[in-house]
């Protein structure tokens, strides 16, 4: 898993990381010029304009027109930014979520310290949860006598995805405010207790990649992390029978 | 004025040095308080660095004295850990930053700058110390309260800090803070708008005051929302009412005996509505000390008077329509992102503004390289990094990935620590001989300038390459989550770093209250400066600042007059 | 027009401190209680579970009657600054020591109503509802306090006879908090037993 | 001016009778609030107005006032988007 970092961003994993890594280079690259542009003219200036250099300083109270040029560009450039990169951007990462049909449906359910994943099972149906059936290997409460939870599968801290096929979850909480994050997929979406929010993201590379939570949840924060482990379609079948319970 | 009778009679020991009316005093003891919070906040960091530098490692030298809620047996455990990372935040901003920028010299400088004899209301001002004193000698009991201090981080989010211990101290202490702050507020507005001097329009008010104003607006209409909001939460703790706690939460495997139906989200709102302006608090003081050192550094009339002055104000409203900026990936509805993306966008420009007229002041200019200017002119380039750094977090596709990361403590720690507090520290050095009539050593400031620069430096610049990284923030280890574990080398050297930025304070200390007493004695005006407040005697006189009241006949920063033999003329002299 | 103070302090806005500060002070308290009530509509509107009582259980007639009582402090308080405007000392006493007779009165009513309003189930933890209504009228009904407390202080000065028709200030601040006040319990009243 | 005191207070005492007829009428709730808050409205700018003689003090108070009514609209209209519908 570790070939995955490095000094810079983390290897882009999902289908839009290319898209926001774009967006990071080139606000960092613009940021760097404006920078480097008003070191070296402020250098300059206190070079020459030092008081061994001019002993008189020039008084005048006018602001030239030109010297509001900097902040037109800039407000130019961030409204360029914001309307054409920024909101498509935005909309396709929160908006544009795949049909059920074409994708893996599946809950994550965080919990004060843990992410536990809930499949639909063959059936595609959720199995009813009842508080108060929530135990040691029963973390979600999953109802018996529901037919739908029979085949339902239930993984703690490991979240299985095949290739190729968006992935489409519903994050919800048990307790307090947690944060879905995984750099690789350059995802991150809190997780609000009492609310179900969707999101989306479409792995394209095979391998391991980590889940962390990025919100302050309690003690626990710091060791709350899981694998995402995206498989090709086969093996993702395998590992779907090898859970259901028959 | 009420003020005359007050000289007649001997004051006591008390009446003129603990419950002083006189304005100057008051700003006295909000800067020894908040320099002593600054300190001791500070001081919290190293625990927690050494911590982040070395996890499960023991503390040296002090472990095994830490309280048990922080370091049961000299290593710090993960509850220690967040109560040390809430109380830095709350103690840096709450009873550092703002009491020194606004309490402090807000409250000596403002009356002096518009040439009143004291504020608007002395017993106010008074009470509004006090209170604050109060508030924070409750949030330093709140380590030693049974279930230590607050834990969830300085901004408290619900449900945890209503579910974790210590936020209940927490909560009361704000109370105080916010009543002490809103009384400062308002004596500041009254006194701005009421106490000037003869012929002191607004378009003369040095830039300081202007900052001071607007400061003090927004505390005034920003407050009382986290007040409205602390108290909801405190009767969520404390009465079990149900405002910020959703229906149906099961904590610990058993649902929560709470009545439910309120939002998380809430409180996000009420908390940032207030946030957002507080941060705007914090630099907007600092930004009108860069104005007065650098006009006065440069020889000439800053450039772009009323560009800086109309950006403050800009500034002070449209920060009343940007704080969900902070919460884009929290569950948010994205029409409102949209929305918070656009208007954080166009409060970016004036900060520009303000940033362009402060290096279009360069030009032309000839430029004194004293103390307090060397502070002056390295605020530019760290604000700078500060304010490009917060393009991609106000941007929504790179605030996803930046989001709660390092990248954004970088960004806050570049605006406020090598933003204001320098901009601060500069107005120590800046003011000094107004306030004890003595200057603190050249030689000294110099070294203490050099090595914060550098060591300052030194912790904040790797935050950003652990944000790229995707290290998040409030880890107690972070070495637990793989994608962390090629940065941790940066973590030693920040740790480092934080170490000997805190040596490098001594000398400022020490410099400090040395240059109080042995200090080489200044006349009045030792920078040959043009604002009113260099028109009194240093220190002023008590009670009553000056001799009599100045009238005004021109702006504030006339320097290198054409036509004029000293290159200085001063607001009160015709 | 009304008789202006000699005593105006030579402000640059003309306007005395005393009054600005206390407008000031209003501005802040009008942000406190537009906090309160702006979450109030919110989750009233958007929460999950918030359960409103009947209107039987809320007593409005009780309510419209405590609001009349408001109403008519509010009077008796502008009629008292406009008796010492015109140096009627005695008009100042009597009005005032009615604003603070029905000020008490409806203290004596939110004191009825609110274990009444237990016995009906209505506590500030049963639900969001209750909480609500508990946490405003009960800061309303401490700033209500308040208000007394400072005319009472303004009573006992009236009649050791401080304020004549040319200094009458604190009467006027008074005034200014005390229909404040009045002017929040407007708003409160329907927001919570009309709607 | 005791002329004026009296008949604003007579339109408060009706306009208070008014919104509790209202009330008592259940009208569909959209309508219900928009009476209830005009009412309520006209009964807050008449007490400013002429027993807090809002209406002959200088600009600066009207600014003070008009400013925090301004910030507590966009605090409320700003929030209902999110957790309100």
């Amino acid at each position: 898993m570790n070939q995955n970092y490095g000094w810079g961003l983390p290897v882009q994993a999902s289908s839009y990381a290319g898209k926001l890594d774009g967006s990071l280079f080139l606000l960092h690259g613009v940021m760097l010029l404006i920078f480097v542009l008003w070191a070296f003219y402020m250098i300059f200036c206190l070079i020459r304009y030092r008081q061994k250099n001019s002993s008189r300083a020039l008084y005048s109270h006018r602001t030239p027109l030109s010297s509001y040029i900097p902040d037109a560009l800039m407000l130019i450039f961030e409204i360029w930014l914001i309307f054409f990169v920024g909101i498509p951007i935005w909309a396709h990462i929160r908006e544009d979520l795949p049909k059920e049909e074409t994708s893996v449906a599946l809950h994550i359910v965080a919990e004060q310290f843990a992410w536990t994943m809930h499949y639909p099972g063959l059936d595609g149906k959720f199995g009813k949860q009842n508080p108060s059936l929530i135990n040691a290997d029963n973390p979600l409460g999953l109802d018996e006598n529901d037919p739908d939870s029979l085949d339902d599968i239930v993984s703690v801290n490991e979240l299985h995805l095949p290739l190729g096929k968006p992935a489409r979850i519903l994050l919800s909480s048990k307790d307090v405010i947690h944060s879905f994050f995984v750099p690789e997929f350059r995802i991150k979406q809190d997780v609000v207790p009492g609310m179900n929010i969707p999101i989306w993201f479409e792995p394209t590379k095979i391998g391991q990649f980590e889940i962390g939570c990025a919100q302050l949840c309690g003690t626990g924060h710091y060791r709350m992390r899981g694998d995402v482990i995206v498989q090709s379609p086969e093996e993702f079948e395998n590992w779907t029978k090898s859970k259901t319970k028959s | 004025m009420q003020t005359e009778h007050l000289e007649s009679h001997q004051e006591t020991f008390i009446r003129k040095w603990v419950f002083s009316l006189d304005h100057k005093t008051i700003g006295l003891q909000y800067m020894f308080t908040s320099l002593i919070f600054l300190l001791f906040g500070f001081s919290l960091v190293l625990l927690m660095r050494w911590q982040l530098a070395y996890p499960g490692s023991a503390l040296p030298l002090i472990g095994s004295y830490l309280p048990d809620s922080i370091a049961a047996g000299g290593v710090m455990h993960p509850a220690g850990y967040n109560a040390l990372g809430a109380m830095h935040g709350t103690i840096m901003i709450f009873l550092g930053v703002v009491p020194l920028g606004v309490g402090a010299f807000g409250n000596y400088f403002l009356p002096l700058q518009i040439g009143a004899r004291d504020m608007a209301f002395p017993r106010i001002n008074m009470m509004s110390y006090w209170i604050y004193f109060i508030g924070g000698v409750l949030m330093l009991a709140s380590f030693f309260v049974p279930g230590g201090a607050a834990q969830s981080g300085w901004t408290s989010y619900v449900p945890l800090s209503i579910l974790s211990p210590g936020q209940t101290i927490w909560l009361f202490a704000m109370t105080f803070l916010i009543t002490s702050s809103l009384l400062g507020s308002i004596n500041f507005i009254v006194t701005t708008l009421n106490l000037r001097a003869p012929g002191l329009t607004w378009s003369r008010l040095p830039l300081f005051v202007w900052a001071q104003f607007v400061t003090a607006l927004l505390l005034l209409f920003a407050f009382p929302v986290l007040q409205a909001g602390a108290i909801l939460q405190l009767l969520d703790r404390v009465a079990k009412t149900s405002f910020f706690i959703p229906s149906g939460l099961i904590v610990g495997g058993a649902p929560v005996e709470y009545a439910g139906g309120g939002s998380a989200l809430l409180w996000q709102h009420l908390f940032w509505f207030l946030a957002h302006p507080e941060v705007y608090v914090l630099l907007l003081p600092a930004m009108g000390i860069v104005a007065e050192i650098l006009a006065n550094g440069t020889r000439k009339p800053i450039f772009g008077y009323k560009e800086i002055a109309g950006s403050f104000c800009f500034i002070g409203v449209l920060s009343f329509m940007v704080w969900a900026h902070h919460m884009f990936v929290s569950g948010m509805k994205t029409s409102l992102s949209y929305l918070f993306m656009t208007t954080t966008m166009i409060i970016s420009v004036p900060s520009v503004a303000i940033i362009t007229c402060f290096l279009l002041s360069l030009k032309g200019a000839s430029i004194q390289f004293k103390l307090p200017m060397l502070f002056a002119l390295t605020f530019l380039p760290m604000f700078g990094i500060g304010g490009l750094t917060g393009l991609p977090l106000g941007f929504t596709p790179t605030d996803v990935y930046l989001h709660d990361t390092y990248y954004v403590i970088g960004h806050f720690h570049y605006v406020v620590v090598t933003g204001s507090l320098i901009a601060l520290m500069g107005g120590i050095y800046y003011w000094f001989p107004k306030m004890f009539g003595r200057k603190m050593n050249e030689f000294w400031g110099k070294i203490h300038f050099w090595t914060t620069i550098v060591f300052m430096n030194g912790i904040f610049f790797p935050m950003f390459i652990q944000g790229l990284a995707g290290v998040q923030r409030r880890l107690y280890d972070p070495t637990v989550q793989a994608h962390n574990l090629v940065v941790q080398p940066t973590n030693v050297l920040m740790t480092y770093s934080a170490i000997l930025l805190m040596i490098a304070q001594i000398p400022f200390i020490v410099n400090f209250f040395v240059s109080i007493f042995k200090g080489e004695k200044t006349e009045d005006n030792p920078w040959q400066a043009t604002t009113l407040e260099w028109a009194c005697p240093s220190p002023p006189l008590p009670h009553k600042n000056f001799e009599k009241i100045p009238t005004v006949y021109k702006g504030p920063y006339e320097y290198n007059v054409p036509g004029e033999s000293s290159d200085f003329s001063p607001q009160h002299l015709p | 027009m009304i008789h202006q103070p000699e005593a105006i302090a030579e402000t640059v806005t003309g306007i005395p401190n005393g009054k600005l500060g206390m407008w000031v002070f209003l501005a802040s308290e009008v942000m406190l209680f537009g906090g309160f009530i702006s979450s109030y509509v919110v989750l009233r509107t958007g929460s999950s579970f918030f359960p409103i009582p009947a209107k039987e259980l809320l007593g409005i007639p009780l309510a419209t009657l405590n609001t009349f009582v408001l109403i008519t402090s509010s009077v008796t308080m502008v009629l008292a600054l406009d008796a010492i405007q015109k140096a009627n000392q005695k008009g100042l006493i009597r009005n005032l020591a009615i604003t603070i007779l029905l000020g008490f009165c409806f203290l004596a009513i939110k004191s009825y109503e609110y274990p009444h309003k237990w016995h009906e189930g209505i506590t500030i933890s049963s639900n969001l509802f209750g909480s609500f209504y508990f946490t405003l009228t009960g800061l309303h009904g401490l700033h209500v306090i308040g208000g007394i407390a400072f005319n009472i202080y303004i009573l006992v000065n009236a009649i050791k006879g401080c304020y004549t028709q040319d200094h009458y200030e604190r009467v006027e601040y008074a005034g200014l908090y005390w229909h404040f006040v009045d002017l929040v319990w407007i708003i409160l009243f329907p927001i919570f037993y009309l709607l | 001016m005791k002329k004026t005191y009296l008949i604003v207070f007579g339109t408060l005492a009706v306009l208070t009778l008014l919104t509790v007829g209202v009330s008592y009428l259940h009208l569909n709730r959209a309508g219900a609030i928009t009476v209830a808050l005009l009412v309520a409205g006209i009964k807050v700018s008449l007490i400013a107005a002429f027993f807090m003689h809002l209406k002959f003090e200088k600009k600066v108070i009207h600014g003070i006032f008009y400013t925090a009514l301004f910030f507590v609209l966009i605090l409320l209209f700003l929030i209902l988007p999110d957790i309100g519908f």
